[in-house]
């Protein structure tokens, strides 16, 4: 049962991940794209932890929770940038 | 598995090639990353491709080769260095030259120099 | 244990982390500090090759992690010989440096030691990725180095120079990885050993490994198309960069000679000297591009520039050549063409000075102050890197010559010799140019005594190399036997493989 | 051992001008001279050892890897050389004492002079091929100097280079004929040489070695073709043309030819072309002495014609035509240093060499005349001087050689031609100086010059009586070992002056006559001359030159465009070409491992992959949109590692992908958001041909290895990471101790990189857009409330993270690298969210010592071993149990890791916050729209002085 | 900015938060962690102390508790929401900006305020005006302006005010 | 029969997690303009996230010794993080002044013209 339901979930999210890259990639425009970097950090995440679940490892927990904290940072930055231009000012 | 990722090691490689070989220092620095993440794929793939075998030992029997680990490691740090330094040098560059291209050119002569 | 075999590398970086530590700071504190460490360096390397001149090949066990699996600096007589080379090059540099160039930008002697100490290290070390490592140390600190100063060649020419060399260092890395996906190992003298037991379905593998490392060697040796970043980069570098950068390039050279003498060597079977035809062939399309280019410059920086291609393709003739006696001549050469061309570079600087807004174009303009000095210090380099009798370059010319079979021969002599031709051609209308062509006057800018005294520091090493020729040729001699036989090397290497501390 | 001071005493003595200069000329001549006296002195003294038929040598060992001694030898061909060198080199410094201006660098000449003697004197007793060539390539070297010595007039700067290309150049055949020849004998020694005759000629590289030795003797000696360098040479001060171009150097050519006499003449192919060029050079250039109108340069072209003739004696090579030829080397530097002399007098008082504007001299300077008229008519082979005899000898020789069959005849009637042509102009010579009235007058009244400066040509000339009236007496005990040297056997000879009549003194005769009628017809012969214009050899040679130059040149902008895309195609084109051939050589591509099942996250993950990869590239143009793609790229790679069990990896390319992102965002700001469509599409097609077959073959080798297994040494790693290294991730173990030397290197690697970055922006200004590339102004809000509000909640979570990275990392995925990358990332929030003021002012420290502290720290670790005995960067680790809090482990290496972290942290600051502070206090609240429009806008521009420090 | 003196526990709630996260993140509650957590507790605000604003201190602890509870469950039910808008093909959505007038004063608590409503019904804070004064929504469907400015206020502005700034 | 409750928790939680990451993702993907699709991951992805992160805590707790709260940290950061990362966006969205669907109603500030201010000037790197 766990092991359908861990495929289900991966299947799903690997659906999210395309649909990201969908947008990523047709935009339209610059904050369209953001967002979907930003939606594909999180899903990311998701991928991650079903992956230690799969695996029954913890040793990927840090890996999820870098991407928690960098790729808030990440989104920041390009988002300052269309705002400001000068991302550190 | 393997022919999977090998050729997708080759596709971030010719992608970063076909960007440095372009005429603007900004795509060079842009393919030089690619590249780099195509340099560490493959080097990182040359002790095997392991699921699940951290070389953490916690008393398993299979782990992945730690050894290519630790030089994509270092090769990581110096590839991010040597980005950084580029894109910089590509800053000051633009900003003597005037002008972005690798070879310090106006943009009214085109590159048709070659 | 004794530890001045990794001296070359740590002292450098101690002295940096004491010079870097603060960004300004006591400027004579500085020179002298950087000064110091340098001739301190020259001393131990000097110790290292009387160390290394009995013929032991000794290494030193990083982290005392016993090979193959730890990194291990080696010493034999190569690698001492290059280091002394670097050493003797650097305390000129760093003489002529404290003239005033170093001031002319932030943190040039930190900066130096770090290149010394990249230097360094690719020419001790016994490990592949770790020979990686301080080529990346001493790139990015020649990067540093060469936009020192600014100005707009320098940062054009290092945009060039910089973006070869990354594309050369990711090529590195693929040939690394290949070297341990077919190998399982990092050192070379363990590689050597599994080259010579490799399953015939891996030999492709170690081919391709081994011929990118020569197209990155090729590009850091400026070999025939891959030399382009060198002209405008070491025409535009501050001089005692210019001066340092005498040995990027024969870092090129040692790394071939280490790694395909070493693993490629006769316990290699079928890939015994797959280098060869390689080096060989391009070296001479080196020799005959460079002669041109040395008749082209119009720029007596550019002009030694191109001198320094020419020993490139000299010396890189030698490698392929691939006897004993060729690298015998090609290791006296090398010392000799180093110190040489690097002298000439730091000389070009100061008739530039003085010349005024002439500069070193190779124009009319006004004859410098010092003419009878300069011309005279021109006179003794012109003849040494063109290979006229009776400095340095003469021998270093002829042992090249004497090696080689008579087909190699039927291609080797006329090219060098038609070079050494363009090259007396070219540096006697620079110097009828520079010393006669022109109007004399008194005004240009005086030179400091740390000019005069780093650039006679290095063109006098022509003259010595003369007196001192039959035992530096003994030292050559005896590094190109030790290097034909690799077997000593990875019995000195490996002798308790299995188990460490 | 006293030989070896007779080459060393001139060569010391270049520096006794260079020291005695400021003491005044008449102190420095004198001091000047002791030495070649002394040599000379020395040279004599040995005349006894020579009679008894020793041949004194002299060695000393210097490279004998290359067979190269310092050896030296006199025998009797050095001995005729050395009394001719510093003979006459000794009155040249006499006769150069007066003709020296006041204000000219009388020292800096001697010293070239002396430089130039002693090289010669080294040719002269070099005992090793190699040696003699030293030397050789030495007298080009003091010639180009002393050519050149009025270095402010052109024609001497013209003809300096010109005689250094062809002699220098004539010198690297030499060089390369030496080295055969010694390669034919097994040694460069050169009695070894003489003595291999018979080895040599048998060779089948004798051909090329002759060719390649006479190309050098031929350039060195001015015979045709390379004849003309020395007319041009005539640039120099006289002194030197009298000793150089007449009586010194351009003899080292003839020198050379009966030095190796007995070990490479005897040859049929020696004969002819020695002998050819010999006749015609000297036909050829006879012809050019009589219708030049420069004194020098009629002296000029007969030296070369008479070098021409002792060449062909060298040729024929009898041993009577040895003879000859080292009696005329002798008579022809005797009376040709004489003539220079007479005619820098001329020079010197009339103060011009122009004939036509010379004239009726014998008044106002008859004794000039006298000597003039004596050593003339030696030139011309009048009888009783001494070039009569030396003539006499070669039409003797040239009637007897059988060298060329049937043509035989063609010898001596050129032989005679030469002999009408040599009466001519020296008939010319004295007569139209001294006798016939001038077209113009002279710039300067003529009168004697001091005595002293007649001095040397007054006893050259007497010397040419004494020798034409008493050859014997004179002469023979110089000949007679000059001979056996060359012949390696003793020759019976007499010098005689009156041989009877015979044929040779008919030839003589016919060449008086004639000679004499065609210099009274000479002036016709001019004229018809004049309809063909000479072309003037100093213009062509540079004219080649400068072509070759501009050819050089426009091959060398041709190869090197300066284009880095070529450099780089290049480069990739060769990495392409050795893949290939690697991965050709592999018979399967797949190997014993096979493949591992595909299951579908990889697939969508490979997928995602590929497309972002190629996205970068294809969207490169839109410049954000590509660095989007290539963020995806990073997460998505990194997202592989942890797929593929390397937690380490993971951690740290999604760290350094933030800060990338950050890094490649703040620099994209001050460059163009947009790249111009430049490529052609050929181009691009060009380029993607090549992408995708680098691409390729990369992706074959990767899956090469991937299919295989491998043995590697990384089991040992495995087995000694806790033991022995005190850690349970492998990976940062081998990171921070099996390895850690490599991280030391990179951790500097990244400090300097910090470094170039700080020196790289260090006064740049650059244009900042004030609106974005669609032309929105940027908007008003730097700092958002939310951002700011929730970046001081991040730090301290970042900075715990970090803590929590570092701290388990050698157990752990983590370390200090990563945990170094968060604190730094979490710093780099705060500075995007409240600017580099309100930053900097909370942390008031710079980065740079950070980051080096962090590189010292690391290595300190290192040093710290040392302590105990052990290598650089020796671990140690221990566990240590404190109550309540239970065991925690110490080791080493956590210091080293603690490096780690300081350097990244240091220099990612560094980095990042110094090119933060680009634009900040500079920022201009609004652009002018002109500089916008110039699409360049500096607040100060860089100072043109190159004072502008990076 | 130094109002305050560096104490040695400027910000207790942080420091309390630090303490957590870091138990949480060790995943051992032991005595040797709970002072090693408790010195970096300390440690961390201590040394990132300049970097903060003023921050208000919590005046209802147990009031926060309920609050932090009622924005759990209303994140489930707002996305359960915007979860069958997005899937349901016959969706009828009222997208609607509104500009949300703050009675909050301080920016610790509006930033609180605006993640909140961004996690919440349907809502996205957009801009927060430089004035600090309003607060723009994008709402994803909502059928009147009013109602949904008066949840806000009442749901989630009034306890952050008496929580933190009363 | 406890574990296979555990088990069948677990596996809702998974799914529930995985759909609405889906969900999010899908509106992202296919809502009509940039402010609707901004809700999509700021709710449902969060939403999701809590989901897995639970499974993965219960799994871990179930499965290893000791109780594995670890993931809460995870959820915490997101919960921190996203509405800011929202936040920025629609700020950027909005200086971007990008298209809405008419329907929508409310104009703020930033789409009237009088708010934006100097005039834009054509900027060096447009074509
Ligand atoms: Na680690
Ligand atoms: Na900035």
């Amino acid at each position: 049962m766990l092991d359908t339901a861990l495929t289900i979930s991966l299947a799903l999210v690997c659906l999210a991940l395309l649909l990201n890259l969908f947008r990523l990639t047709v935009g339209p425009d610059m904050p369209d794209r953001i967002l979907a970097l930003d939606t594909m950090y999180v899903n990311s995440i998701a991928l991650i932890i079903l992956m230690g679940v799969w695996l029954n490892s913890k040793t990927y927990f840090e890996a999820a929770l870098l991407i928690a904290l960098l790729g808030f940072i990440s989104t920041i930055a390009v988002c300052k940038y269309l705002l400001r231009g000068d991302i550190i000012e | 598995m393997e022919m999977l990722y090998a050729i997708t090691t080759g596709v971030l490689a010719a992608s970063g090639l076909y960007l440095m070989l372009r005429g603007r220092t900004f795509p060079v620095v842009v393919g030089l990353t690619l590249l780099s993440y195509a340099t560490n794929l493959f080097l990182f793939s040359m002790g095997g491709l392991t699921t699940g075998g951290s070389a953490i030992i916690d008393g398993k029997s299979d782990y992945s080769d730690p050894l290519p680990q630790a030089l994509v490691l270092t090769a990581i740090v110096i590839g991010f260095a040597m980005t950084a330094f580029a894109v910089i040098l590509a800053m000051r560059a633009r900003g003597d030259m005037g002008n972005d291209h690798v070879d310090g050119r106006k943009a009214e002569d085109k590159e048709e120099r070659r | 244990m004794s530890h001045l075999i990794v001296m070359p590398i740590v002292l450098p970086l101690a002295a940096a982390v004491a010079l870097l530590l603060t960004r300004f700071g006591n400027a004579t504190l500085k020179r002298g500090l950087g000064l110091a460490t340098t001739l301190a360096l020259l001393v131990i390397s000097v110790m290292l090759l009387r160390q290394a001149a009995s013929g032991e090949i000794q290494y030193y066990a990083l982290g005392n992690w016993q090979p193959p699996f730890g990194i291990i600096m080696v010493l034999d007589r190569l690698s001492a010989l290059m280091l002394f080379v670097t050493s003797m090059l650097a305390v000129g540099a760093v003489l002529f440096a404290c003239g005033g160039d170093d001031e002319k930008g932030s943190n040039f002697h930190g900066l130096f030691q770090l290149q010394l100490m990249g230097i360094n290290g690719a020419f001790l070390t016994g490990d592949l990725f770790n020979l990686f490592v301080f080529f990346e140390v001493l790139l990015l600190a020649s990067y540093a180095l060469l936009v020192h100063g600014g100005g707009k060649a320098r940062i054009q020419s290092a945009v060039h120079y910089a973006v070869l060399n990354l594309a050369g260092s990711a090529l590195f890395l693929f040939a690394v990885g290949l070297l341990y996906g077919a190998t399982g190992t990092l050192n070379m003298a363990d590689m050597a050993q599994a080259v010579s037991q490799l399953p015939g379905e891996r030999q492709g593998m170690v081919v391709a490994g081994a011929l990118l490392l020569l197209v990155v060697f090729g590009l850091k040796a400026a070999v025939l198309p891959l030399y382009f970043w060198l002209p405008r980069a070491y025409a535009s570098a501050p001089p005692p960069v210019a001066a340092l950068f005498a040995v990027m390039t024969k870092i090129g050279v040692y790394a071939i000679l280490r790694v395909y003498w070493l693993v490629f060597g006769d316990q290699a079977g079928p890939l015994e000297a797959l280098e060869q035809s390689w080096v060989w062939w391009l070296s001479l399309g080196t020799l005959a591009i460079a002669g041109v280019g040395v008749l082209a410059a119009r720029d007596l920086r550019l002009l030694v520039a191109y001198l320094v291609l020419v020993s490139v393709g000299t010396l890189l003739a030698g490698v392929g050549m691939r006897s004993p006696v060729a690298v015998s001549g090609l290791l006296f050469y090398l010392v000799h063409t180093t110190l040489v061309t690097g002298g000439l570079f730091l000389l070009a600087d100061m008739i530039g000075v003085q010349r005024g807004k002439a500069g070193t174009r190779l124009v009319r303009g006004r004859i410098p102050r010092n003419a009878t000095a300069l011309g005279l210090m021109f006179l003794i380099g012109s003849m040494a890197v063109a290979g006229l009798p009776p400095l340095s370059g003469a021998l270093g010319k002829v042992m090249l010559m004497n090696a080689g079979d008579s087909a190699q021969r039927l291609w080797f002599w006329p090219l060098l010799l038609a070079t050494g031709l363009c090259a007396i051609v070219a540096l006697s209308r620079a110097g009828s140019t520079l010393f006669w062509r022109s109007q004399a006057s008194d005004d240009g800018d005086s030179l400091s005594p740390w000019q005069w005294a780093g650039t006679g520091w290095l063109l006098a090493s022509s003259p010595l190399l003369v007196i001192l020729a039959g035992p530096l040729a003994g030292y050559t001699e005896a590094t190109a036997e030790q290097l034909s036989d690799p077997q000593p090397m990875i019995q000195a290497v490996l002798i308790d493989q299995g188990d460490a501390q | 051992m006293t030989l070896l001071w007779i080459p060393l005493l001139p060569l010391l003595g270049v520096l006794v001008p260079a020291l005695t200069g400021s003491r005044g000329r008449p102190l420095c001549t004198l001091a000047t001279a002791v030495l070649p006296a002394i040599a000379l002195a020395m040279t004599l003294a040995q005349l006894p050892a020579l009679g008894a038929g020793d041949i004194p040598r002299v060695s000393l060992s210097w490279v004998p890897q290359l067979g190269l001694d310092l050896a030296f030898r006199l025998d009797g061909l050095s001995l005729l050389f050395n009394v001719l060198i510093l003979g006459i080199g000794l009155l040249i410094i006499l006769y150069a004492h007066y003709y020296l201006d006041a204000s000219e660098n009388y020292a800096r000449f001697y010293a070239y002079l002396i430089l130039f003697m002693a090289s010669m004197v080294g040719i002269a007793m070099a005992d090793n091929l190699l040696v003699l060539w030293f030397f050789w390539e030495l007298t080009s070297l003091s010639s180009f100097l002393l050519i050149g010595f009025w270095s402010h007039r052109s024609e001497a700067r013209k003809g300096a280079r010109m005689a250094m290309t062809v002699t220098g150049a004539g010198g690297l055949a030499l060089l390369a004929g030496f080295l055969l020849l010694g390669d034919i004998v097994g040694s460069l020694d050169m009695q070894v040489v003489l003595e291999s005759g018979e080895t040599i000629l048998a060779d089948p590289r004798y051909p090329l070695m002759l060719v390649l030795v006479l190309l050098g003797a031929f350039a060195k000696s001015a015979q045709f073709p390379f004849h003309f360098w020395l007319p041009h040479a005539m640039a120099a001060p006289t002194p030197v043309s009298a000793y150089l171009h007449s009586a010194t150097m351009v003899k080292a050519g003839i020198f050379l030819m009966a030095r190796l006499h007995p070990a490479i003449a005897g040859s049929e192919l020696w004969s002819a072309i020695v002998t050819v060029i010999g006749i015609v050079t000297m036909v050829y250039a006879a012809w050019f002495a009589l219708i030049k109108a420069d004194l020098k340069g009629i002296l000029a072209f007969s030296t070369v014609s008479h070098l021409g003739l002792i060449t062909v004696l060298l040729g024929i090579g009898s041993p009577m035509a040895v003879l000859a030829a080292l009696f005329h080397i002798l008579n022809h530097a005797t009376f040709k240093a004489a003539l220079f002399m007479c005619s820098g007098i001329i020079d010197h008082e009339a103060g011009t060499r122009d004939l036509a504007r010379l004239g009726k001299l014998a008044k106002a300077m008859p004794v000039t005349c006298v000597v003039m008229s004596i050593t003339g008519a030696a030139m011309a082979g009048v009888p009783l001087f001494n070039g009569f005899i030396s003539k006499e000898m070669f039409f003797t020789e040239a009637l007897e050689t059988h060298a060329f069959g049937g043509l035989s005849l063609v010898l001596p009637v050129l032989a005679t031609i030469g002999g009408v042509l040599s009466v001519a102009y020296s008939a010319r010579l004295v007569h139209a100086v001294f006798f016939s009235p001038p077209r113009h007058a002279p710039p300067k009244t003529p009168h004697e010059p001091p005595h002293l400066m007649r001095a040397p040509a007054e006893l050259l000339a007497v010397l040419c009586i004494l020798v034409g009236l008493f050859p014997a007496l004179m002469a023979t005990w110089l000949m007679a070992p000059a001979v056996e040297a060359v012949l390696l056997e003793p020759l019976e000879f007499h010098l005689a002056l009156w041989h009877g009549f015979n044929l040779p003194l008919a030839m003589s005769a016919v060449a008086l006559v004639a000679g004499v009628i065609t210099y009274i017809l000479h002036r016709k012969i001019r004229q018809f001359v004049r309809d063909f214009p000479p072309r003037d050899a100093s213009r062509i040679f540079e004219g080649v030159i400068q072509c070759i130059g501009d050819r050089a040149e426009r091959i060398t902008e041709c190869v090197d465009n300066a284009s880095l895309q070529r450099f780089m195609t290049l480069l990739l084109t060769a990495s392409l070409v050795v893949g290939a051939i690697g991965l050709a050589q592999m018979d399967t591509l797949t190997g014993a491992k096979g493949n591992q099942p595909v299951d579908g996250v990889l697939l969508v993950g490979a997928l995602l992959l590929v497309f972002t990869g190629i996205g970068t590239a294809i969207t490169h143009r839109h410049r954000l949109i590509s660095l989007l793609m290539l963020s995806v790229v990073g997460l998505l790679v990194s997202l592989t590692f942890a797929r593929f069990s390397a937690p380490d990896l993971a951690l740290t390319q999604l760290s350094v992908e933030v800060v990338t992102m950050i890094l490649l965002m703040l620099a994209l700001f001050f460059l163009p958001q947009k790249t111009p469509r430049e490529s052609t599409p050929a181009r691009a097609l060009r380029d993607l041909v090549l992408c995708t077959g680098l691409g390729g073959v990369i992706a074959g080798l990767n899956y090469t290895v991937l299919t295989r297994d491998t043995e590697s040494i990384s089991d040992f790693f495995l087995d000694n990471s806790v033991p022995g290294g005190g850690g349970h991730n492998v990976v940062n173990v081998i990171l921070v101790d099996f390895r850690g030397f490599d991280t030391l290197g990179e951790i500097t690697v990244l400090a300097i990189a910090g470094l170039a970055i700080f020196k790289l922006l260090n006064r740049l200004r650059l244009f900042m857009p004030h609106s974005d590339s669609e032309g929105r102004i940027w908007a008003p809000d730097r700092y958002p409330m939310i951002l700011t509000t929730i970046s001081q909640t991040v730090l301290p979570l970042a900075l715990l993270v970090s803590v929590f990275i570092f701290l388990r990392g050698h157990n752990q995925p983590g370390g200090g690298f990563i945990a170094g990358l968060i604190t730094a990332v979490g710093l780099i929030l705060v500075y995007m969210a409240r600017g580099v003021a309100w930053t900097q002012k909370r942390l008031d420290f710079p980065y740079q010592p950070v980051a080096i502290l962090g590189v010292g720290v690391a290595a300190l670790t290192g040093f710290g071993s040392w302590l105990f005995g052990a290598p650089f960067l020796t671990s140690s680790f221990g566990h240590f149990h404190i109550p309540l809090i239970g065991d925690i482990e110490l080791a080493t290496a956590m210091l080293f890791d603690l490096g780690v972290y300081l350097a990244v942290v240091g220099a990612t600051l560094m980095i990042l916050a110094n090119l933060g502070k680009v634009t900040t206090p500079h920022r201009p609240a609004k652009e002018d729209h002109d500089a916008t429009e110039r699409g360049l806008h500096r607040t100060d521009d860089p100072t043109p002085d190159g004072k502008e420090t990076v | 900015m130094n109002r305050r003196t560096r104490s040695l526990l400027p910000t207790p709630l942080l420091s309390l938060l630090l303490l957590v996260v870091w138990l949480l993140l060790v995943n051992t509650v032991s005595v040797g962690h709970l002072l090693l957590g408790g010195f970096l507790a300390v440690l961390i605000p201590w040394l990132t102390y300049p970097f903060w604003d003023m921050q208000p201190g919590v005046k209802k602890p147990w009031k926060l508790l309920r609050f932090f509870f009622r924005v759990i469950g209303d994140i489930v039910v707002a996305n359960m929401q915007v979860a069958w808008i997005i899937i349901n093909p016959w969706r009828r959505t009222r997208p609607h900006f509104v500009e949300y007038p703050l009675m909050l004063e301080e920016r610790f608590t509006i930033t609180l305020l605006a993640s909140t409503i961004t996690l919440t019904p349907g809502t996205v804070s957009a801009n927060l005006r430089m004035d600090g004064k309003t607060l723009l929504i994008h709402a994803l469907d909502v059928r009147d302006e009013q109602t949904l400015i008066r949840t806000i206020r009442e749901r989630y502005e009034q306890p952050l005010k008496e929580i933190f700034e009363c | 029969m406890f574990y296979v409750i555990l088990e069948g928790l677990i596996s809702v939680l998974l799914i529930a997690g995985g759909l609405f990451a889906f969900i999010g993702s899908l509106g992202m993907a296919h809502l009509r303009d940039f402010y609707m699709r901004l809700h999509g991951p700021t709710k449902a992805t969060t939403l999701g996230m809590g989901c897995i992160l639970s499974g993965s805590m219960v799994y871990f707790s179930a499965t290893q010794e000791g109780t594995h709260l670890q993931e809460m940290l995870i959820t915490l950061f997101l919960f921190i993080t996203a509405p800011v990362s929202a936040h920025m966006l629609a700020k950027t969205g909005l200086h971007q002044r990008l298209k809405y669907l008419d329907k929508t109603r409310g104009k703020p500030l930033e789409f009237r013209e009088e708010e934006v201010g100097d005039k834009p000037v054509p900027h060096p790197d447009r074509d």
